[in-house]
């Protein structure tokens, strides 16, 4: 292919710079500065894509981030990137890229059958058929139109590239760097403001990137841009430039989200950079500058590839230096497609004739194209074309007229007007109000701290989207606070006004009911089909909007939406602003998962909180589970154990000599102050005033409604500070529904709490050696069994650091817990273990502590409770002090249904055959197999193997549990019932005198 | 992400914060003398309402404090917050000031 | 006229000029027998149930916007009754049931799509709350089977089970009856049938009042069209319940706080079934038209604003990039947001109220549109016979009082 | 002290964090750290016993001869001193309250330290810090609780272009993983 349709005069690319690329494996060549479609159409290649329904043959239709038609794939394997606009890939060398949604190719797609059978698949069709048999949705049909469904495809490997946010700041965001922007960021600069200022696109300039002739200033349209850049680049770092950065979502108090694609137009990028950098911006002030959308004509058969927006065809040849035609027909309703004939013809593509839907076009543009020899036929409108993979006639016609003649051309462009891009400021909930002059939505009332410029604002022209930039600016960073300087007028020359506009269907001499015009060109939704919606009663325009999928696509009505609502609203009978518009949605233009998911990945997706122990636990084999944030030593596997095994093992040498165990992960707060006893008798049941200095207590935590919340050790250290111990999962949960009731409940109390978690290291040495092990490195506290009673705690040193040694129990055995700072933590466990090794003693994780605690019947939190557990139900009323008024949650411990007789109370159960394991979670029932339907009596908790039984055990929550003692009940399971008899919850040392050694 | 102007630390990102319902439903200086339908009304019944709501946050990774805040649950705008513990404020008055 | 490809094919010979409006747009009457106010799924099903099952046809249907405009149009159209409380399971599988012929009982394809569901467990603590679900589950007659990993990913072949993952997935509980529908489907489907036996749907009323008599009954409704009379009305408003009860001084046990949900761009199907993961607040399904259909949580706040943070989407989409790694470079086509009326205890409230003649039927928090053809069916009976049908008699007001709560959200906190 | 016991640091096997005249970020040696908790009257006290004035203004750090106090909360301040000085400060700020109410906490092993120093500090914190770091509105001297990612922290700015980064030391192989990653921005 010669590269004969380069312009000569014209474009920003590069001609120094040739590149390589391939499209559906073809070898194509084109410049740095274009994108993958300039390219592609200066190689001729206008057939880029298929519709979504009915697979036809589609070609670009803009050149920007509206781009409905012309989505590709980039890149391979795991960089296999789906749904891409080719207007939007910049090209670099070697770029590979894919058509997609058709098989097997885009000039021969069988999806094409579709469009045969389209009289059939109108609108809503779905609806109203594929509902016999029954099944026959799922098993037939569904599967069918998921296959033929979707755009591209998803790649099958993970993604190797990754992803960053930054958060930012500033006094004036400005969206969108054209005249307006370009022109807003200036005077907030020089106003002294911290600037951000973003655009879409590669290059900052917007709409002036393909103006030839303006001047501003007395400067050509590209010199005063590239002068603006160099002036705003001079305020770094306060002024911040970032092109490639499209601003996709507007949130409260001015909260906007940007995604910055880094890496995407580079070959070889640096891999310490991100591909996407989410920037999450704070700005006291926001100017929106972001344009507005040239609306195709709704004629029959506007879709082939071929036809495009006229500004679109201007772009290209202005902007990218590519003729995407030989010899066009230009259909429009405004002026501004005069610009572009001028201008494609002067880059020498033949115009055979402006069509102007108008009965008069004599603003000074038509007079200009008339001058240089265009053919203007007014009160005309193409009302079809030919050509199926490239449009080779227009059909025009006089209005009101039957007759049809064919113009010959290879390129259609069409101008319906331009729809101001109102997104973000609804996004910001904004009102819009509807320009009846215009027959625009503008910006009305705003809701948050910004202002609209320029095109998005309605204005049409280039001196008004100056003056309302350097305007915008100024005031917005007036309102920031910098009033320095002031605005200065500006001087425009070399553009010509241009006005008009057209909304709704071009009429035709077709039958309407026959014909495909379509308004949504990806989802393939034609005029017919909107008339359609509305005569079957979907009269809100959200109802038409879902019916028939208009503005539903991946450019979510950028070009169809006023179309769309026009057609509407005359089918209604209703002027335009009484039907309205959808609501507009983030993210303004698809941005990618990685993006949104930036760091969060891998291990860094949620913190790995690991204790003072873990590097020793991992050196010696330790499996670890989750608890919240934490890891957790689960069990220590010995060469060839499994879980069970292991555990078994733990079990039995904790019960015969000792084992070592890490609490470091179990909540810890420091309840100080003179109040601190008073404080504790109101957030858990127990009674803390009489409890003496050194000594410990049970405590049991209820939340309001009555059901235990939290569990754990408290001990007293001195009269005004208790240590208070919580579950690992609740330690935050506790901390702040303490912090709830002190500060806004119990105010005047004296006491302050603070968190202890991570200042402590915690080694529980618990087993009948227990005390022998950490005898030798206790110093200053007398750890007999006399002097340091069970439950208690005494202040010391262990191995020379300063120690809080409790003695408490939660395997029933002999037990100590040694708390240390916790950067000693694993020197001090290390000494400890040195000592147990003289007995043999072990290293046990969660999964033994739970087996070991539940043969003592003591509760855990979450596993034998709910949330709709009372003391009174795991028969825990001995922890509530009767003599005190008032507790959190006692008042709801009396409410009806916490008394009922039937409540599920904790249970033991044996299984009748010893060696069966209960499941956790198991149901429990009067009779082995109930039939479906059957309520529960309760369910298991808790089931273990016993190494001390030498059987399986389990804890349960049963209806009225306790009266049903030595009862036999049933566990019905797939493979049959499991009979149990009801115990009591504790199967060890019931007396407890292996605590007191 | 709404920006709180917390009563001690001044605006921050909603990030530091942690929702904690609706405000000035004070505990029943005697829970024991209270019904279970008053009781119910204090743990559960809520207001709810669309348009200006009173309610509480905690600048949990902040200075730490409960304090209430006046917000309109339509428009999610904070017209006004106080540090726990102070009186309701008068509805009117604030949607007067901030019509202005 | 009936939907069927007959009358498709017959229809395109002419154009599709001759399709009838799908609901009339009838001026409201004076006097009604009841009043559902709120066109969602859950009120045009129980003025359809009314009319089908209990011969109630002067009813009306009051919508402020446009029907099936709330939850029922934003939601991620989840069905599963794989729920842990026997009452719950119970109204949830009423619900299942009805779905798996409802296309067929409103002649309008909903795409029932029994895909199967599948909630993710990564902890100890996940195994042992899921298993107890399956048992459950199994007591009370509802499919729901544990699957270890490698199962898990043979269902779903683009889950992540790698063991070096942050949470590495240790199991699920599949639902196979699970699945999705076509959410617009339902309440146009329900609308449909019910204006064809004669209920007025009146879009673009709002009401403003609720009138009662001396002794406290209900006897109509001020709206933006007037007075209406009526002796028996059911709130089925979801997120703005609080706000029609207190038109009749009856405070609520509800909250109602944005839920997001977004899409992705359309991509051919990777995506079986629907995956939920609670431990890391994130689920997702494909649409039919090949969109990856994701949501998660609430926002943290009250609010009626129907949008909420862009931190709540990046904790959801970063959930589902460390789930499915392959979609980290598919991009988000759209994110929106509804009103969620939340309980305290997660479960709904189907039932009378203090004041003769009003009815209630609200709180289903995230999770309504998988109950509505069972909640529509139980609450006309409601209305219908004064008295709560047996699948919805726990779901009162005054289980707060009493503390019978339904807790759904029960055993989440993790502890050991 | 116990030389017996090594003390193992919460940034032990991480790698160094270094951009050649971007940014730096360096673990802090070991130290003293109290909570303090009390009233204004408490706080003066407290001050006469700590050597360092407890600043009365919220989010203020008072520092003087490697002693620094920092205004968290209306009733909260963090005590930072040399390591080794647990025992004689809680005597002596004691001894400086005599029964006045007030909580002294000693959380030296809970808290750890890092900075983050050089010309592109401000832009790598903002990697997961909300707050605007802006000399502006963050001036040095300035200190409050705040959140970086998923991790609470205390920010102090020392210098123009220097930070304190106070947090949980279980939370450190996490947050350092965070700057390590966006650190290959600067």
């Amino acid at each position: 292919m010669s590269m004969s349709l380069r312009t000569t005069k014209t474009g920003r690319i590069d001609r120094t710079r040739p590149l390589s690329f391939r499209f559906d494996g073809e070898l194509y060549r084109g410049f740095h500065g274009d994108t993958l479609a300039s390219a592609l159409l200066a190689n001729g290649v206008h057939l880029m894509g298929r519709s979504f329904k009915y697979h036809r043959p589609r070609g670009v239709v803009t050149a920007g981030s509206d781009e409905p038609n012309a989505l590709v794939s980039v890149g391979v394997d795991a960089k296999h990137t789906p749904n891409l606009r080719a207007t939007q890939v910049e090209l670099y060398d070697g770029l590979v890229a894919q058509s997609q949604n058709r098989w097997p190719s885009l000039s021969f797609d069988v999806g094409a059958i579709n469009n045969l059978l389209s009289p059939l698949f109108v609108a809503g069709f779905y609806y109203k058929t594929f509902m016999w048999p029954n099944v026959a949705w799922k098993k037939l049909y569904e599967p069918i139109i998921r296959r033929a469904a979707g755009l591209g495809t998803a790649s099958s490997e993970p993604d190797p590239d990754h992803y960053s946010t930054r958060y930012a700041h500033c006094d004036v965001m400005v969206i969108g760097s054209g005249p307006a922007g370009l022109a807003a960021a200036l005077s907030a600069a020089r106003a002294g403001a911290r600037v951000i200022l973003c655009d879409e696109q590669a290059e900052l300039g917007g709409s002036l990137l393909s103006e030839l002739h303006a001047s501003i200033d007395g400067k050509p349209a590209s010199q005063w841009i590239v002068d603006t850049i160099a002036e705003l680049r001079g305020f770094s770092p306060t002024v911040t430039m970032l092109p490639r950065t499209q601003a996709f979502g507007y949130f409260a108090q001015n909260f906007v989200g940007l995604v910055e694609r880094v890496t995407d137009h580079l070959a070889k990028p640096d891999p310490k950079l991100p591909r996407d950098r989410l920037w999450q911006v704070r700005a006291k002030e926001v100017v929106i500058a972001t344009g507005a959308h040239e609306r195709p004509l709704v004629f029959p058969d506007n879709d082939r590839p071929g036809i495009m927006l006229a500004d679109a065809a201007r772009i290209f040849a202005n902007r990218y230096g590519v003729r995407p035609g030989g010899r066009a027909v230009i259909a429009t309703a405004h002026d501004s497609a005069y610009q572009a004939a001028l201008d494609l013809k002067a880059a020498g593509v033949a115009i055979a004739m402006v069509t102007d839907v108008r009965k008069e076009a004599n603003g000074p543009l038509p007079m200009a194209a008339r001058a240089a020899g265009i053919r203007v036929e007014t009160g005309t409108a193409i009302t079809g074309s030919t050509g199926r993979l490239r449009v080779n006639a227009a059909l025009v016609s006089k209005l009101g007229t039957d007759g049809e003649e064919a113009v010959p051309c290879d390129l259609i462009l069409m101008c319906g007007g331009w729809t101001p891009s109102v997104h973000l400021f609804s996004q910001s909930r904004g009102k819009l109000v509807f320009d009846e002059a215009r027959q625009v939505f503008i910006p009305g009332t705003s809701a948050q701290a910004e202002r609209s410029a320029g095109a998005c604002k309605g204005s049409e022209t280039l001196l008004a989207a100056l003056e309302e930039g350097f305007a915008a600016g100024h005031d917005a960073a007036a309102k920031a606070g910098f009033s320095k300087g002031n605005v200065k007028p500006v001087k425009v020359g070399g553009v010509i006004e241009a006005h008009g506009g057209f909304l709704g269907a071009v009429p035709h001499p077709h039958d309407a009911g026959r014909v495909k015009a379509f308004v949504d060109f990806q989802n393939d939704v034609t005029a017919k089909d909107i008339k359609l919606a509305t005569r079957e009663g979907m009269r809100s325009i959200e109802h038409v909007k879902r019916y028939t999928t208009t503005g539903m696509a991946t450019d979510q009505g950028k070009l169809s939406n006023m179309n769309a609502l026009a057609i509407a609203a005359e089918a209604l009978g209703k002027p335009i602003p009484a039907v309205g518009l959808t609501t507009f949605r983030q993210p303004y233009t698809p941005i990618s998962f990685g993006a949104m998911a930036n760091h969060s990945r891998g291990d860094l997706f949620d913190p790995v909180r690991k204790t003072a122990t873990h590097a020793w636990a991992q050196s010696h084999g330790a499996i670890f589970e989750d608890v919240g944030l934490w890891k957790r030593a689960w069990y220590f596997p010995k060469a060839g154990e499994d879980m069970h095994a292991a555990v078994l093992r733990e079990c039995k040498t904790v019960r015969d000599s000792a084992g070592l165990f890490d609490a470091s992960t179990l909540g810890k707060i420091e309840v100080v102050g003179p109040d601190a006893a008073e404080f504790m008798n109101l957030l858990y049941t127990n009674p803390w005033s009489k409890l003496e200095v050194g000594r410990c207590r049970y405590g049991l935590m209820l939340n309001e409604a009555g059901f235990v919340m939290d569990d754990g050790v408290v001990g007293r250290i001195a009269e005004d500070r208790f240590h208070v111990t919580t579950t690992t999962g609740g330690a935050p949960r506790v901390l702040n529904h303490m912090e709830d009731y002190l500060q806004t409940e119990f105010p005047n109390l004296k006491v302050a709490l603070t968190s202890t978690t991570e200042q402590y290291a915690v080694v529980a040495v618990q087993g009948p050696n227990a005390r022998k092990i950490i005898a030798p490195l206790i110093e200053g506290i007398d750890i007999s069994n006399e002097a340091m009673p069970h439950m208690s705690l005494r202040l010391g040193k262990i191995c020379g650091v300063q120690t809080r040694l409790f003695r408490m129990s939660f395997t029933g055995e002999l037990g100590f817990e040694v708390n240390v700072p916790a950067d000693y933590g694993q020197a001090v466990w290390e000494a400890i273990w040195a000592e147990a090794q003289k007995y043999e003693a072990c290293a046990y994780g969660t999964e033994t502590m739970h087996v070991l605690r539940a043969e003592k019947g003591y509760i855990i939190v979450g596993q034998e409770t709910d949330g709709t557990v009372t003391p009174n139900d795991l028969g825990l009323d001995w922890a509530i002090g009767k003599t005190k008024a008032d507790f959190v949650g006692k008042r709801s411990l009396i409410r009806p249904d916490l008394v009922k007789a039937d409540r599920k109370q904790l249970v033991g159960l044996l299984t009748v055959e010893p060696q069966k394991m209960l499941e956790e979670g198991a149901q429990i029932t009067l009779v082995g197999n109930p039939p479906a339907g059957t309520s529960a009596l309760g369910h298991v908790t808790s089931s273990y193997q016993s190494a001390g039984l030498g059987r399986s055990f389990a804890l349960a929550i049963v209806s009225a549990g306790r009266s049903r003692m030595g009862e036999t009940l049933y566990v019905p399971m797939p493979d049959g019932p499991i009979a149990v008899t009801v115990t009591d919850p504790v199967f060890y040392d019931k007396e407890g005198a292996k605590l007191h050694v | 992400m709404l920006l709180i102007p917390c009563p001690h630390c001044g605006n921050r990102p909603e990030l530091e914060f942690r929702y904690a319902g609706e405000a000035h439903i004070a505990r029943p200086a005697d829970p024991s003398s209270t019904s279970d339908q008053d009781w119910a009304e204090y743990l559960y019944f809520r207001s709810n309402p669309k348009g200006l709501h009173i309610e509480r946050w905690r600048h949990v990774s902040g200075c730490a404090r409960f304090f209430n805040c006046v917000r309109d649950t339509v428009s999610d705008k904070i017209l006004k917050t106080y540090p726990a513990g102070q009186p309701k404020p008068d509805l009117e008055a604030l949607v007067k000031e901030a019509g202005q | 006229m009936r939907f069927s490809f007959l009358n498709l094919a017959k229809q395109a010979l002419s154009a599709h000029r001759h399709w009838p409006e799908q609901w009339r747009f009838p001026e409201p009457k004076a006097e009604y027998d009841a009043i559902i106010i709120g066109a969602g799924g859950h009120g045009l099903g129980t003025a359809y149930y009314l009319a089908k099952e209990h011969g109630l046809r002067n009813i009306a249907v009051l919508e402020k916007g446009w029907l099936g405009g709330g939850n029922t149009g934003r939601n991620t159209t989840i069905i599963r009754s794989n729920y842990l409380w026997e009452e719950s399971q119970g109204l949830y599988e009423h619900s299942v049931k009805l779905w798996e012929n409802l296309s067929e009982e409103l002649n309008y394809n909903v795409m029932y799509s029994p895909r199967g569901v599948m909630m993710l467990a990564h902890t100890v603590h996940d195994i042992q709350v899921f298993k107890r679900h399956v048992h459950a589950n199994r007591l009370q007659g509802i499919d729901n089977e544990w699957l270890t990993a490698e199962q898990a990913k043979e269902f779903c072949p683009i889950l992540n089970i790698s063991p070096n993952m942050r949470y590495p997935i240790l199991g699920a509980a599949l639902q196979r009856r699970g699945g999705t529908a076509r959410h617009d489907a339902v309440a146009w489907g329900y609308a449909r049938a019910a204006s064809a036996m004669g209920v007025d749907i009146i879009q673009n009323c709002e009401v403003k009042g609720i009138r009662r008599d001396a002794n406290g009954a209900v006897t109509g409704v001020e709206t933006t069209k007037g007075f209406i009379g009526t002796k028996k009305i059911g709130v089925v408003a979801a997120g703005h319940t609080s706000v029609i009860m207190s038109m009749a001084d009856v405070r609520m046990p509800l909250e109602s706080y944005p839920l997001q949900a977004l899409v992705s761009e359309p991509i051919k199907p990777i995506m079986p079934c629907v995956v939920m993961s609670n431990t890391i607040h994130a689920y997702m399904s494909q649409s039919d038209k090949g969109e990856l259909v994701i949501g998660a949580g609430t926002d943290a706040y009250t609010s009626y604003s129907q949008t909420g943070g862009l931190h709540i989407t990046t904790h959801t989409l970063d959930a589902i990039c460390e789930l499915f790694p392959n979609v980290r470079r598919l991009r988000m086509l759209r994110n929106w947001g509804g009103i969620v009326d939340v309980t305290p205890d997660r479960s709904p409230i189907l039932s009378k109220t203090p004041v003769k003649g009003l009815y209630v039927n609200c709180g289903w928090g995230t999770g309504g549109f998988k109950a509505t053809p069972g909640s529509a069916n139980v609450f006309a009976h409601t209305i219908a016979k004064d008295e709560p049908h047996p699948i919805n008699a726990a779901f009162t007001i005054d289980r707060f009082k009493t503390g019978r709560l339904i807790d759904e959200a029960a055993a989440a906190a993790v502890a050991h | 002290m116990s030389d017996v016991m090594t003390r193992r640091s919460a940034f032990e096997g991480l790698h160094p964090i270094e951009v050649v005249g971007a940014v730096t970020v360096a673990p802090v040696p070991y130290g003293t750290r109290f909570s303090f908790r009390g009233d204004s009257k408490a706080a003066s006290a407290c001050s006469k016993g700590f050597g360092v004035m407890l600043p009365n203004t919220l989010l203020k750090a008072e520092s003087d001869d490697g002693r620094t106090a920092i205004s968290l909360g209306p009733d909260e301040w963090l005590l930072i001193a040399a390591d080794g000085e647990v025992e004689a400060l809680e005597a002596a700020i004691g001894k400086a309250l005599n029964k006045q109410h007030h909580s002294l906490v000693d959380i030296s092993h809970r808290n750890t330290a890092f900075t983050v120093s050089g010309p592109k500090a401000e832009t790598l914190l903002a990697s997961g810090c909300l707050l605007d770091l802006h000399l502006s509105a963050f001036p040095v001297g300035m200190a409050t609780r705040t959140i970086y990612s998923k991790a609470d922290i205390v920010l102090w700015r020392t210098a123009p272009d220097t930070f304190h980064v106070e947090l949980w030391r279980s939370f450190v192989p996490f947050v350092w993983g965070l700057l390590e990653e966006a650190s290959g921005e600067m």
